[in-house]
């Protein structure tokens, strides 16, 4: 039987800022959908362009990156230097065809819970819109 | 491959409300090299804990995956269960299925299914756990509190009678902050300078303390038990060593009409001042920005009338470095601008006023000497008005989203004072909501309204209108009795909403603290960790963590400074063992994770190292100083080679996550 | 510099003054007023409800005009003002709004809401300077104290007008200033005139609007200025005879010699 | 040119100045030139720097030891580049090179010319604009734009960044426009964009010329290559490994990458790697101001700063 | 008492404004300069709305009575902005068959020669749709 495939998407969100933001959204019972899933990181610049493409490798049908906002990292100067790697990754992404909103960076403090469901729910259906994320597909290996 | 015990945690229906925890365990339990899996009410009770222990001792486990609320909430005390039961504690790894899962998520189905990819994400990480040694590293033993109001004076006090040293830097001229502005305290009315100018003395006098006034933050390096602090003291130009306050130059400065900050410029100072009478430390200062000697090279009288020779025009800003253990962030509070709500008229009469110009109004030392005046005329007021949440609990641009919290009491304690003073004034409060829990406190504002005849009115003021004749038509509502009220008043009150310093959203950024929306600074956890900032090392002590009154700041400095002393009795610290390592066969030594550590924790030196044929090479390998590296990764994303990589967070680790989520 | 002249209505009818002095006015100035050819109606009243689009696409034709020609819309009516400013506003941050509009009125460029509305006192502090008009005044009305009245429609709503604090504004009075008289600061200033009720309800529109009048009379003006004909025509008329009333650009005219 | 540059190099293995020289030498055929080091002067024999010199010679450097003996060089400008780059990464040691520079007009692609239906090379000239080949079938004349090495046609400097001694003199930066083809390809719509690259990624045999010929790909282990990594290359079965692959290695080197283009000009099945290497190239220029790696030896490269001011990723999305 | 939440969920569609979100201070009251003429003040039109209690709005001359003024509208503390339900009962009222309040015949005894277009169009505009 085919399963109907739900969108799946990997949020990375470092420990102080945004895993924290999304801990207010849980004690606030900010729903959002279920098919994010968290993976925490010490700090939005530990996200390694690797992990983004592994996880669409394994089937991954978004990705979002959640840091401090700039100028409040807890280790000073993380989230800059996140935010020119994945500017340049999610430019380079788009070069090579893939759709911009299968990715996104956004700020989310450990007080913006609010604004972590928000975030969360708007890029899932930005995601459900888009569908499987199909485009890094090669061509010899279609089914 | 590790045996790894999976516990998942009910927490009452908290979880099990919408996921069913039986499936999930046994889902859980058909992972590669999970041996146990069980389910249990509270994991993080006692039993739970013994629990965890005693499945560690039977069946052998070598990884635990618990799955529970936040990691951020208990990972500490799992860690601790498992420690004592002979497991390393970096083999424990929590999957967030309460605030990530549970309680976002209201269909069981689906709460189940992802509670099941959360606990699989974990075991796959544990599977690449290795067990961790935390390091260790020496505690500098002075605490520096920042900000010299009450609750600054009353956490250095406590930490100094503990037997160590601390410094507090006020950005004033003088240490004493709000509470030496006001008039009486609530409830039980006591002369605020009566209590608080021996504290400011005490502070001044303590062989313990040493009182940085005029000085700011400049910058902040290191981390807890080793701050570096770079503190700018700035020109007084007055030299502390001479000055003995004794206030001639005050009185023959010939600028006189600078507004007097401390009174709310409704009186004038002069260029060189001493902010109040028992001002610590009493010393002048000269305001560099009105002084003619300083601006044009005319004057100099304060110096020809100095008889201690004090006056030093060529004093510059000194940039002082200190070392600190622990950091107290007590940088209290303003009030917000109340121009921008001018339906009220404070900008446009004279007799509008705020609260906290009604504290100098009514106080001795203020610029009426106590006696209640209208600032246009000096002419007596009849009827008050008092308004109650002026900016507060308002969610437009100007105002704020919370309640304020002392204007309540503050207002009651204005209107009877009044009411006690000049009987024959008529004084109007109008409330939204009278909110006064507190010991003694209804029964306070209450006295206000029965004994003190102050009319409570429940409604809002619209507008304040100013009549020719010195009056202020004020149109409010009644909503009690359906009526719009037009009062004439000779004078208006406005609680003005209280906001964090200004000061302090650059201090945060200094000290990585994060703050909320409101620019307060967030607690490590609201209800268990009040008093601790999420980063460690730096404490909160006052309104700078949320809006409190007196006894709630004395109550909140004196926890912040056990938090204090317990951090400073220790001789050394345990060091967060999760930080980077290098990996020398793999480095080329190209610098990258260099430049962006932000804590100078990487350094290099030169190996050789053997070639295929055998031959050696010199090369250029990282390596990590694990008690300063903090665990952030900067360097690890930018290591090409993938050299360097973070204990407990490494590539492979987070790529496992990656890996299990997505199957 | 030249703006789209946008009168309205009442202008060429029963408020010459008006319109007549601010031309001649802004010529006296150096600034160009076109006139948009086949102008209608703004609209006159913003409504508040979101699902009203046909009772604002007038306004919307008067924006797409502006925006099609890359010019910004000068009004000196405070109602015209407030509807296209709202107008404007709501095109450019409400974005069901604007695909509502497009699809009702067809235009060949789509309306964006990308176009500045200012009003004539803008126009006079921001591109002109009120130092410049200190100069150019021929014959200042030295002495005279003048109350300004601004009345609800061009301070508020104050989000999306952007003209002034409204509750303390400051641009009519630096003006009076500008043309050498003294202004008169008074409470009811910024209060409802009863304007709209003037029609139906005439003793509500005496009783505010002497509110209004007495205020600045007891504040010691001996006139009072106002950009709204509705306005004008309520204070004359059930102001009970307390004081004067003039538009702003007649005083404009009469101090720069122009009248 | 090449005589001159053979006696220099001769002098400095004679005197004892180097023991060794990295320089290039003919193979079987007149246009296979390849990398070759040369430890006397009677080797020398076989140097050649001609029309075919493609190679970027400054990665060869890496794996030399180091110390003691000192090794030289044969470094085009944009060569020069690279090493530079290399020294600023530690990656080799100043001291002990030598570097001799040597002019570069462009060089050609026997490749391009095969296309053309030339074949059998036995000869070659350069003459301006003209290029005359000898062939087994006889002569030809083709205009030089046409034969160009792809990465010569969008050469950015002719001149050395770093040298010891130059034969011949240096040039000047050069003001082509090299960002064409990521802008025709940015201009295209984000499917077209995709089949693009569907067809060009798709032919990748994963041979790791491009990261063997690569001045910037010098890693101790290329983590690709490394099984403790999680990311170590498999075989072609999941869909997605040269897709990684390529990604990667093209944001590893961004910023540290010269636009020596050799990654393309190594590539056996034509896939337009340095398409890759610009992109980040240009977006870096754009996003964060100019920046040309190995112009120097000591700025630090983009990725390793920030400013505050820094455009948020949705400058992407923006369309930028 | 009627209780209509369709009615109810209609305001609040034209308003887009939560009326939960209105703390009950009074504020827009205390500031309206129509507020003895109305029969329902500022802060009652956002408690009867919310409650469902349109008809009585609806009913009610205080419709007519509001002078568009929007003093409450700019003065409210939580961005209720009370103008707006005000406007929207009173197009519920007007939209309904034999809702117009004001009748073009009514229109020529109420003229004068120095009443401004503005007037008409604007009594037009508000009251009748």
């Amino acid at each position: 039987m085919q399963i109907e495939k739900k969108p799946l998407i990997v949020a990375f969100c470092c420990n102080w800022c945004s895993y924290a933001g999304a801990d207010l959204a849980g004690t606030n019972r900010l729903n959002y959908p279920a098919n994010v899933k968290i993976i925490r990181v010490p700090c939005s610049c530990r996200v390694n362009p690797l992990f983004i493409l592994k996880a669409f490798q394994r089937g991954a049908d978004g990705v979002i990156i959640c840091g401090c906002h700039p100028g409040d990292c807890h280790y000073t100067t993380g989230n800059y230097y996140a935010r020119r790697r994945i500017t340049l990754l999610f430019s380079m992404l788009s070069y090579l065809g893939i759709e911009k909103n299968r990715v996104r960076l956004e700020w989310v403090s450990a007080a913006e819970g609010a604004k972590f469901a928000a975030t969360m729910q708007s890029f899932a259906e930005e995601i459900a819109e888009l569908g499987e994320c199909k485009r890094l597909e090669d061509l010899r290996c279609k089914k | 491959m590790q045996r790894i015990g999976v516990f998942v945690c009910h927490c009452g229906t908290n979880i099990a409300g919408t996921v069913d925890v039986k499936t999930v365990a046994e889902m859980l339990g058909k992972e590669p090299g999970v041996v146990f899996s069980t389910d249990y009410q509270y994991m993080c009770s006692e039993a739970g804990q013994t629990l965890i222990q005693d499945a560690i001792k039977e069946h052998n486990l070598g990884g635990v995956v618990i799955c529970s609320c936040s990691p951020r909430m208990h990972e500490q005390t799992f860690r601790k269960a498992c420690a004592k039961a002979g497991l390393n504690p970096y083999m424990v790894e929590v999957a967030n299925i309460r605030e990530q899962c549970s309680w976002i998520h209201k269909d069981v189905a689906e709460g189940t299914e992802k509670a099941v990819i959360l606990g699989r994400a974990a075991i796959a990480k544990v599977h690449l756990n290795a067990p961790l040694t935390a390091g260790e590293s020496p505690v500098v033993k002075r605490a520096l509190v920042i900000g010299g109001g009450i609750a600054g004076m009353q956490t250095a006090l406590d930490i100094a009678d503990a037997g160590f040293e601390v410094d507090i830097v006020e950005k004033n001229a003088t240490i004493g902050g709000k509470m030496a502005q006001i008039d009486k305290t609530f409830p039980t009315l006591d002369c605020s300078a009566c209590i608080l100018t021996p504290k400011m003395v005490d502070c001044a006098q303590h062989e313990k303390i040493n009182i940085y006034a005029y000085s700011e933050v400049e910058d902040v390096k290191g981390f807890v038990g080793n701050f570096s602090v770079a503190i700018r003291k700035k020109a007084r130009y007055v030299d502390e060593t001479k000055c003995t306050g004794c206030g001639i130059c005050t009185e023959k400065c010939p600028v006189k009409n600078i507004p007097n900050e401390f009174n709310m410029g409704m009186d004038n100072r002069r260029s060189i001042y001493i902010p109040f009478a028992q001002a610590v430390p009493k010393i002048a200062t000269i305001d560099p920005n009105t002084c003619n000697k300083l601006k044009t090279g005319k004057c100099g009288v304060c110096s020809k009338v100095c008889g201690a020779g004090a006056i030093d025009y060529t004093q510059k800003d000194e940039i002082i470095r200190r070392e600190y253990g622990a950091i107290v962030v007590a940088t209290g509070f303003n009030m917000i601008d109340m121009t921008k709500f001018d339906e009220f008229g404070y900008a446009q009469s004279k007799d509008v006023i705020t609260s906290l110009e009604f504290e100098r109004l009514t106080n001795a030392a203020g610029p009426t000497g106590g006696t209640l005046l209208r600032p246009s005329d000096g002419k007596h007021p009849h009827t008050i008005v008092f308004v109650q949440c002026c900016g507060s609990r308002s969610t437009t641009e100007n105002g704020k989203p919370y309640c304020s919290k002392i204007c309540c009491m503050y207002t009651a304690k204005h209107a009877m004072l009044t009411r006690e003073k000049y009987p024959d004034t008529d004084v109007y409060v109008f409330y939204i909501d009278v909110r006064t829990p507190g010991k003694n406190f209804d029964e306070f504002y209450r006295r206000a309204v029965e004994q003190y005849g102050v009319h409570y009115v429940k409604g809002m003021v619209g507008k304040v209108a100013p009549r020719a004749d010195g009056t202020l038509h004020v149109q409010a509502s009644d909503l009690l009795a359906g009526e719009q009220l037009h009062i004439d008043a000779d004078l208006v009150v406005l609680a003005g909403a209280i906001e964090p310093d200004k000061s302090a959203r650059g201090l945060a950024t200094k000290l990585t603290a994060s703050m909320d929306t409101n620019d307060f600074f967030t607690e490590a956890h609201p209800k268990l960790r009040p008093v601790e900032s999420p980063t460690a090392g730096v404490f909160l002590s006052g309104v700078c963590q949320g809006p409190k009154d007196i006894p709630e700041t004395v109550a909140q400095a004196g926890a912040a400074a056990s938090k204090v002393i317990g951090l400073l009795v220790k001789d050394k610290l345990t060091c967060n063992p999760c930080v980077a390592q290098s990996d020398e066969l793999l480095c080329n030594g190209c610098s990258g994770c260099e430049h962006v550590c932000p804590y100078g924790a990487i350094t290099y030196e030169t190996k050789e190292f053997m070639q295929f044929d055998r031959s050696m090479k010199p090369r250029r390998v990282a390596s990590v100083n694990p008690a300063v590296c903090q665990g952030c990764g900067a360097c690890t994303v930018t290591c090409p080679s993938g050299a360097m990589d973070l204990k407990g967070f490494s590539n492979r680790q987070i790529m496992a996550e990656v890996d299990a989520i997505c199957k | 510099m030249i703006f789209s002249y946008y009168p309205g209505c009442t202008l060429r009818t029963r408020a010459k003054d008006l319109d007549v002095y601010a031309r001649k006015c802004a010529l006296a100035l150096g600034v160009e007023l076109v006139e948009p050819k086949d102008w209608q109606c703004c609209g006159v009243v913003y409504p508040l409800a979101g699902d009203e689009i046909a009772h604002r696409l007038s306004a919307v034709r008067v924006l797409q005009d502006a925006q099609s020609r890359s010019v910004s819309v000068l009004t000196v009516c405070s109602a015209c003002h407030n509807v296209l400013k709202q107008c404007a506003y709501d095109l450019k941050n409400d974005a069901d709004f604007r695909n509502k509009a497009n699809a009702y009125s067809e235009f060949d460029i789509p309306v964006t809401g990308e176009v500045d509305v200012v009003h004539y006192l803008e126009m006079l502090r921001d591109t002109v300077g009120f130092d410049t008009i200190k100069q150019k005044v021929v014959n200042p009305l030295t002495g005279k104290k003048i109350g300004a009245y601004y009345g609800c429609l061009l301070l508020r709503p104050g989000k999306k007008m952007g003209f002034d604090d409204p509750e303390n504004p400051a641009i009519i009075e630096e003006f009076i200033k500008a043309l050498g008289a003294e202004p008169v600061i008074y409470p009811y200033r910024n209060e409802c005139c009863g304007g709209y009720v003037t029609l139906e309800n005439k003793p509500l529109a005496q009783k505010k609007s002497q509110t209004v009048l007495e205020s600045a009379k007891e504040m010691g003006a001996e006139c009072v200025i106002t950009a709204c004909p509705l306005c004008l025509y309520n204070l004359k008329k059930n102001g009970g005879d307390t004081l004067p009333v003039y538009y702003f650009t007649e005083l404009l005219a009469e101090a720069l010699g122009v009248k | 040119m090449q005589e001159m540059i053979k006696s220099k190099l001769a002098e400095l293995l004679s005197t004892g100045a180097v023991t060794k020289v990295i320089g290039w030498k003919r193979g079987e055929n007149f246009y296979d030139v390849s990398p070759a080091a040369f430890e006397s002067v009677e080797s020398l024999a076989d140097f050649v720097y001609d029309d075919f010199c493609g190679a970027n010679l400054s990665k060869f450097l890496v794996k030399e030891p180091g110390k003691e003996s000192k090794v030289a060089v044969v470094l085009k400008p944009c060569d020069t580049f690279s090493l530079n780059q290399l020294i600023k990464e530690n990656r080799v040691n100043r001291e002990n090179i030598f570097v001799l520079g040597v002019p570069c007009e462009g060089k050609l692609s026997e490749e391009k010319m095969r296309v053309m239906g030339i074949v059998g090379l036995t000869g070659c000239k350069v003459e301006g604009d003209k290029v005359t080949v000898e062939t087994l079938y006889g002569t030809e004349t083709l205009d030089k734009n046409d034969v160009l090495l792809t990465k010569c046609a969008t050469c950015h400097s002719k001149k050395h960044v770093i040298f010891d001694e130059l034969i011949g003199e240096t040039g000047e930066d050069s003001d082509v426009d090299r960002f064409v083809g990521v802008a025709e390809l940015e201009a295209m719509s984000e499917d077209e964009r995709y089949e693009f690259w569907r067809n060009e990624l798709s032919r990748c045999i994963r041979c790791n010329a491009c990261r063997n010929a690569c001045p910037a790909c010098t890693c101790e282990k290329c983590v690709f290559d490394n099984d403790a990594s999680g990311v170590a290359a498999k075989s072609n079965a999941n869909s997605f490994e040269e897709n990684m692959f390529h990604i990667i290695r093209a944001y590893h080197v961004a910023g540290r990458c010269t636009d020596c283009g050799e990654c393309s000009r190594v590539c056996p099945q034509h896939i337009p790697l340095h398409l890759l290497n610009r992109k980040f190239i240009k977006d870096i220029n754009t996003f964060y101001g100019d920046f040309q790696a190995g112009a120097d030896a000591e700025s630090e490269h983009p990725l390793v700063h920030f400013t505050e001011n820094d455009p948020e990723p949705s400058i992407v999305k923006e369309g930028k | 008492m009627k209780i209509d939440m369709n009615k109810r969920d209609s305001v609040i569609r034209m308003t887009g404004i939560n009326p939960r979100t209105c703390m009950k201070c009074g504020k827009c009251s205390a500031t309206c300069p129509s507020f003895d003429e109305m029969e329902y003040h500022p802060h009652q039109f956002i408690s009867l709305v919310e409650a469902g209690r349109v008809d009585e709005l609806m009913a009610s001359e205080s419709l007519y009575n509001c002078l568009a003024c929007m003093a409450c509208l700019e003065r409210c503390p939580r961005g209720v902005e009370p103008a707006k339900f005000v406007e929207a009962v009173r197009n519920l009222k007007l939209r309904e068959h034999g809702g117009n309040h004001l009748a073009p015949e009514a229109i020529p005894e109420m003229l004068d020669a120095d009443l401004p277009q503005q007037a008409i169009v604007s009594a037009f505009r508000k009251y009748s749709k």
